[in-house]
């Protein structure tokens, strides 16, 4: 049997086509082709959608929508989301910036997945044809999911408000030794009142860092007074160890990074 | 949180050619009918630039410009043997069969000419530009073109050369080690400047300063490039690349250039090479083997500025930002 | 670069016509337009494509292979076992007569690293390769395995390579490659200090930025043309002539534009068995390496592991120097018998030393085998070496330069293996490097010469 | 083995072909229409070898189907000289002596183009983002970047 391209114009004929055994969605083709390549016999036919709204980004009313199909490039070179611009830099290098896709981006297992952490810390809503739902809640489920991804919607964060940081071994293009995002409301005198964190490669997906949220809570982002949520950074941590960096290290360098990208 | 610089140095030699010799390499040169010269080998160009230095050596040697000279190579159909391209080999042993070769094919080339000049081929040299002229008397002279033609269409001679270079074959003496590894080394001195990270343990190369001595650098820009490339090579070997980074433990072995770490091109040290030419007494115009020697220097460079930077010895390799991070741990806990 | 050609002007001769020419390389014009072609550009109508069925496991008894649902699998042309190679135990230096053949062409009985050949499909695609591939049953009976170097050679270890009997390769000298000279422990018992440091590396990959292999076509006259990527045309010939037990001139190579070597295209691996099946099936063959299977299934440089035992005056004389090198050969021997032996003629490095005693091991474990790779059996002695040096240098107080300087090898020298050293340049190399890196040593250093001794 | 068909522009001429359902783009090319030109150094989208320029873009094509292709304007290092002049990029690279085993060239030269396609004066760190998903294992870069830093001059006299 060879490997069988199908194309639909509607998510919906296409959703009908991945009901079917081996059958898997072709995004920007980074994590199927390759498996295809490499010989992942599992899969035998791939199926792809050709409707132009999936590649639509929309920003309204402080609110950004991204389909499934914008690729990592085009988040990057768009002018009204700078504040995202990092997190789709971060991925791969400029080829695979030209192909890679929101949707692929959010079934990228750890070490890969850095734009994903940043939708986290924002708190994106993920849109299925079978309706929406947190992203937390997507990225739980996300091994079992069937449903086609057709977009992401988040509120965009004011530029000072949003931060990124993905550390890597190789520059400038390397993948994760780990990756944080964290989205900071902070009072005029610059006491944190809201703070969602995601951190990379801290576990197999993308995973929020409660814990620190919570102990930075009424502080200013100062050394000595982020050195709680420091602290707390590591719980509920669950690294991955691969060819990149252990657990251990990943485990022992998190507050250092965390606490450079509060503070530095 | 610190970046913490250090410099450290490593001087080092290394043997040009197969370890105890014993690996041949022949060439064969003939000219064309219009005195364009063939060097024929089977010996492999991994992108060293094994081609463009027979042909600079062949040329040289007959007496041509280099563009006059063609280099068939790695085809077992037409090319003599060649033991192949690994142990810094390629340009001291093919080098010297391809000397050897043309020595012959010029000879003939002479002894043609002469002829045609009616003077003594001992009395005749050529001008790097195409023609053989009489020594001293350089009015008097013919272009090779012409004693090409007229030693296949008029004289029936074969302006050809074989080669053929062997170290012969050393056997260590049992218990004592008695031995002749190799008949010439290169040499190399590299001094290295690093940060270091104490609180992630990453380190970044600012800058090496390599002195390569090589015994000759038949082509500048080739060497340069050369070193150039395993400069970079030996601070990859030093701080990033493994194929098991848990070694002994088997698992975690990358599979693709992401897994598999070297520095990109955001990592560049600034790199300055300095190279010294000590001819060695058996190589093609003095050459040494440099592929090899210059990847090497960078690592013990590399680890000995680490320590230098913040105090900590890792003995082994890659000297990844987790075994500095684990040992400066291990330091501040006393 | 800057070429310094003040130093060893006196015995070199410059202004060459084309010798010391930066002349243009004459294949770059084929690289920068794509031209340039490698063994993999060439493609021939018909051409299967071979996939191999690797172990899974470190070491294992292979019970049974089930190849009759591959065989069947559409677009499945042949599956080659190791009944079908002719001479499938093989090592590829038995050519400079260094023995014993110890390795499976396809495997045979057993496994004894993840990762080796066991079943070879041929089909018509890629994807019918893989396919089959996949149907392929081995039945293992999984080993111990053992992967330390240290855990190997003890006694009781699980035995890697029955070819060899023991788990470390057997030369003429023992156990080891030696070297002896002078009296080591004559010279430990004069010295001021002793350092003793173990060092280890991990082995390390090639990483060509193409991947080995081959593509082989029947010429129709009994004859294989092998288009390959090899790094030694009739290294690889007369090795694929033995494993296939076919005459030499049936066989003939094509190579010698390849995409990167490093010391990785010397294994003799790809051709003997794409030439098999061409033969075998009448069609073009190609077998070309994935970029995982460059990765973790074609030879390393070794892991390596170097115990040096240093004694040295306080004025900076090192007095006896042992080294004792252990190579990780893997399941197999490839290069890595040469590569060990290389290692115990390069110590004590570049340096005067009167007392030396050098012992190096090249060892088995279950993993994938090691082999040559640019600088092996120097590379990580030099880390090693020159690391101690500056250990040594700071553990009595001494510039680390300095230090070298007081023991750097000059003609005239004896050096460990007994031959004299002739040619150094060690000196003025270091001279050079203080200049240049502003690491100022004292003047009598600066005066020193590799032409003689003393100053 | 279903054919499918497959037609673009590649350099500038009009290529129509049936391939396998499932073919990348780089095994299209290289197979099929014969431009040997894109590499293939790991088929996983690591190594940049295989890159090309699809409708103005930087691509990977062995992560690229050949199917989807249809109709685009593709560009490879093959059709980049013009009337036998080299590109200036290609000029550099020959002049700065930025290749060695020249496996990554043409995926770094198409790399180098659309950078500077987009980008005539790039500053280094510019060069250094553009050429990151190409990996050499010979040159160190340094050459590869001050060639397409010298491209990038001498293209922006030409046009002074």
């Amino acid at each position: 049997m060879s490997l069988a391209l199908q194309t639909f114009s509607t998510v919906k004929d296409a959703s009908a086509a991945l009901q079917a055994a081996g059958a898997r969605y072709l995004g920007g083709g980074t994590l199927v082709v390759r498996a295809a390549n490499e010989g992942d016999v599992s899969l035998s036919s791939l199926v792809r959608v050709t409707d132009p709204s999936l590649s639509r980004i929309a920003v309204s009313g402080g609110k950004a929508r991204l389909g499934a199909s914008v690729t990592m490039a085009a988040v990057a070179r768009h002018p009204e989301l700078n504040a995202l611009s990092p997190a789709a830099r971060a991925v791969g290098g400029p080829a695979i910036r030209n192909m890679a896709t929101v949707g692929g981006n959010l079934f990228a297992p750890a070490p890969y997945g850095d734009f994903t952490v940043a939708l986290l810390a924002l708190d994106a809503i993920v849109v299925t044809e079978d309706g929406e739902m947190p992203i937390e809640t997507f990225l739980t489920g996300r091994n079992a999911s069937r449903a086609v991804v057709t977009a992401v919607a988040f509120p965009l964060p004011a530029a000072e408000s949003f931060r990124f940081r993905k550390v890597s071994r190789v520059k400038p293009k390397g993948v994760s030794v780990l990756s944080i995002a964290a989205l900071l409301q902070r009072t005029s005198d610059g006491v944190v009142t809201s703070a969602r964190i995601a951190f990379g490669c801290m576990a197999d997906r993308p995973m929020r860092a409660k814990a620190a949220e919570k102990a930075l809570l009424g502080c200013k982002l100062t050394s000595k007074e982020i050195a709680p949520a420091l602290a707390a950074a590591g719980a509920g941590t669950s690294p991955i160890t691969d060819p990149i960096a252990s657990a251990w290290y990943r485990a022992e360098v998190l507050p250092v990074h965390l606490g450079r990208l509060l503070v530095g | 949180m610190a970046i913490r610089r250090g410099r450290g140095v490593a001087a080092i030699n290394y043997p040009t050619g197969m370890n105890l010799g014993g690996d041949p390499t022949q060439a064969l040169v003939h000219s064309t009918p219009t005195g364009n010269f063939m060097v024929t080998l089977s010996s492999v160009d991994l992108g060293q630039g094994m081609k463009q230095i027979m042909a600079q050596i062949c040329a040289e040697t007959i007496g041509v410009p280099t563009d006059r000279v063609i280099v068939d190579t790695a085809d077992t159909d037409t090319g003599p043997h060649c033991m192949g391209t690994f142990a810094s080999r390629g340009t001291h042993r093919a080098g010297n069969a391809v000397i050897q070769a043309a020595k012959e094919a010029r000879q003939v080339m002479l002894e043609v000419a002469a002829e045609e000049l009616e003077v003594n081929a001992s009395d005749l040299e050529t001008d790097g530009q195409g023609n053989i002229r009489v020594k001293g008397a350089p009015q008097k002279s013919i272009s090779i073109f012409d004693v090409a033609l007229s030693a296949h269409f008029k004289r029936g001679r074969s302006i050809s050369g074989r080669g053929m270079f062997l170290i012969p074959r050393s056997y260590p003496e049992k218990e004592t080690g008695a031995m002749k590894p190799s008949t010439c080394y290169a040499h190399a001195c590299t001094v290295a400047e690093v940060e270091v990270d104490d609180e992630t343990g990453e380190v970044t190369v600012l800058n090496v300063k390599n002195v390569f001595e090589i015994g000759r650098a038949l082509n500048p820009k080739m060497v340069e490039q050369q070193l150039v490339g395993g400069s970079w090579m030996g601070i990859s070997h030093a701080l990033y690349e493994t194929t098991e980074p848990y070694y002994p433990n088997r698992d975690h072995g990358g599979t693709d250039f992401n897994q598999y770490l070297m520095p990109g091109p955001g990592d560049l040290a600034e790199t300055e090479i300095i190279v010294l030419e000590r001819p060695s007494s058996d190589g093609p115009f003095g050459a040494k083997g440099p592929g090899e020697m210059c990847a090497n220097p960078q690592i013990p460079a590399v680890a000995n500025a680490v320590f230098d930077a913040v105090g900590v010895r890792i003995d082994t390799l890659p000297i990844t930002p987790e075994r500095i991070l684990r040992a400066l741990k291990a330091q501040a806990a006393g | 670069m800057e070429l310094r050609k003040d130093y060893f002007a006196d015995v070199r001769t410059d202004g060459l016509n084309e010798i010391g020419q930066p002349r243009p390389r004459l294949d770059s014009p084929g690289h920068v337009t794509g031209k340039t072609a490698y063994f993999a550009d060439r493609n021939f109508p018909g051409m299967l494509h071979l996939k191999m069925v690797r172990s899974p496991h470190h070491h294992a008894r292979i019970r049974s292979i089930d190849t009759s649902e591959a065989e069947k699998h559409p677009g499945v042309v042949k599956v080659l076992t190791a009944r079908d190679v002719p001479h499938n135990v093989y090592t590829i230096l038995i050519l400079i007569q260094i023995g014993p053949e110890d390795e499976t062409v396809l495997a045979d009985g057993k496994v004894r690293w993840k990762g080796e050949a066991v079943v070879a499909v041929l089909a018509e695609t890629e994807r019918a390769a893989q396919e089959a591939a996949a149907k392929v049953k081995v039945d293992y009976e999984v080993l111990p395995a053992v992967f330390d170097m240290e855990e190997a050679l003890k006694p009781g270890a699980p035995l890697v390579n029955e070819y060899h009997g023991q788990n470390y390769y057997l030369y003429d000298s023992g156990e080891c490659r030696k070297v002896r000279f002078g009296d080591v422990e004559a010279g430990f018992a004069q010295a001021d200090h002793i350092l003793e440091q173990s060092y280890q590396s991990s082995p390390i990959e090639h990483a060509p930025t193409e991947t080995t292999g081959c593509v082989v076509a029947p010429e129709g006259n009994d004859r294989f043309t092998c288009y390959t990527n090899t790094q030694a045309m009739f290294f690889t010939l007369d090795n694929a002539s033995i494993i296939l037990q076919m005459q030499g001139s049936k066989l003939h190579f094509v190579g010698g534009t390849v995409g990167g070597g490093f010391g990785g295209k010397v294994d003799v691996i790809v051709e003997p068995i794409a030439i098999l099946a061409a033969k075998l099936t009448g069609r073009p063959v190609c077998f070309i390496y994935s970029r995982e299977e460059e990765m973790q299934i074609s030879s390393p440089r070794a892991a390596e592991k170097v115990v040096i035992k240093d004694g040295v005056m306080k004025d900076g004389r090192i007095v006896a120097r042992k080294v004792t090198g252990y190579t990780d050969a893997g399941a197999y021997s490839r290069h890595s018998p040469y590569g060990a032996q290389k290692g115990a003629a390069h110590y004590p490095g570049p340096y005067t030393i009167p007392n030396v005693w050098i012992d190096t091991y090249c060892v088995y474990t279950n993993r994938t085998p090691s082999s040559a790779m640019r600088g092996f059996g120097v590379t990580i002695g030099d880390f090693a070496l020159e690391v101690q040096m500056d250990k040594l240098a700071r553990l009595i107080g001494m510039d680390p330069l300095e230090l070298r300087f007081i023991n750097a090898y000059r003609d005239g020298d004896m050096k460990a293996h007994r031959q004299p050293t002739e040619g150094a340049a060690l000196i003025e190399c270091m001279q050079e490097a203080s200049r240049a890196a502003n690491w100022p040593v004292a003047e009598k250093y600066m005066a020193m010469s590799s032409y003689r001794k003393g100053a | 083995m279903a054919k499918v068909p497959v037609q673009f522009t590649l350099n500038g001429s009009e290529k129509a072909e049936f391939v396998e359902s499932g073919t990348t783009l780089l095994n299209a090319l290289r197979d099929k229409i014969g431009d040997t030109s894109p590499k293939g150094g790991c088929h996983q989208g690591t190594c940049g070898a295989c890159s090309v320029i699809i409708d103005g873009e930087l691509r990977l094509s062995c992560l690229t189907l050949a199917e989807t292709c249809g109709g685009a304007n593709i560009k490879t290092t093959a059709g980049l000289a013009e009337g036998g002049v080299l590109h200036p990029l290609q000029r550099a690279f020959l002049d700065g002596f930025a290749t060695q085993c020249g496996f990554c060239t043409p995926g770094m030269i198409m790399a180098a183009k659309v950078l500077l396609d987009r980008t005539p004066n790039p500053s280094r760190e510019d060069v250094v983002e553009a050429l990151s998903g190409n990996v050499c294992r010979c040159t160190g870069y340094e050459p590869i970047i001050q060639a397409v830093l010298s491209a990038a001059r001498a293209n922006s006299q030409n046009v002074a």
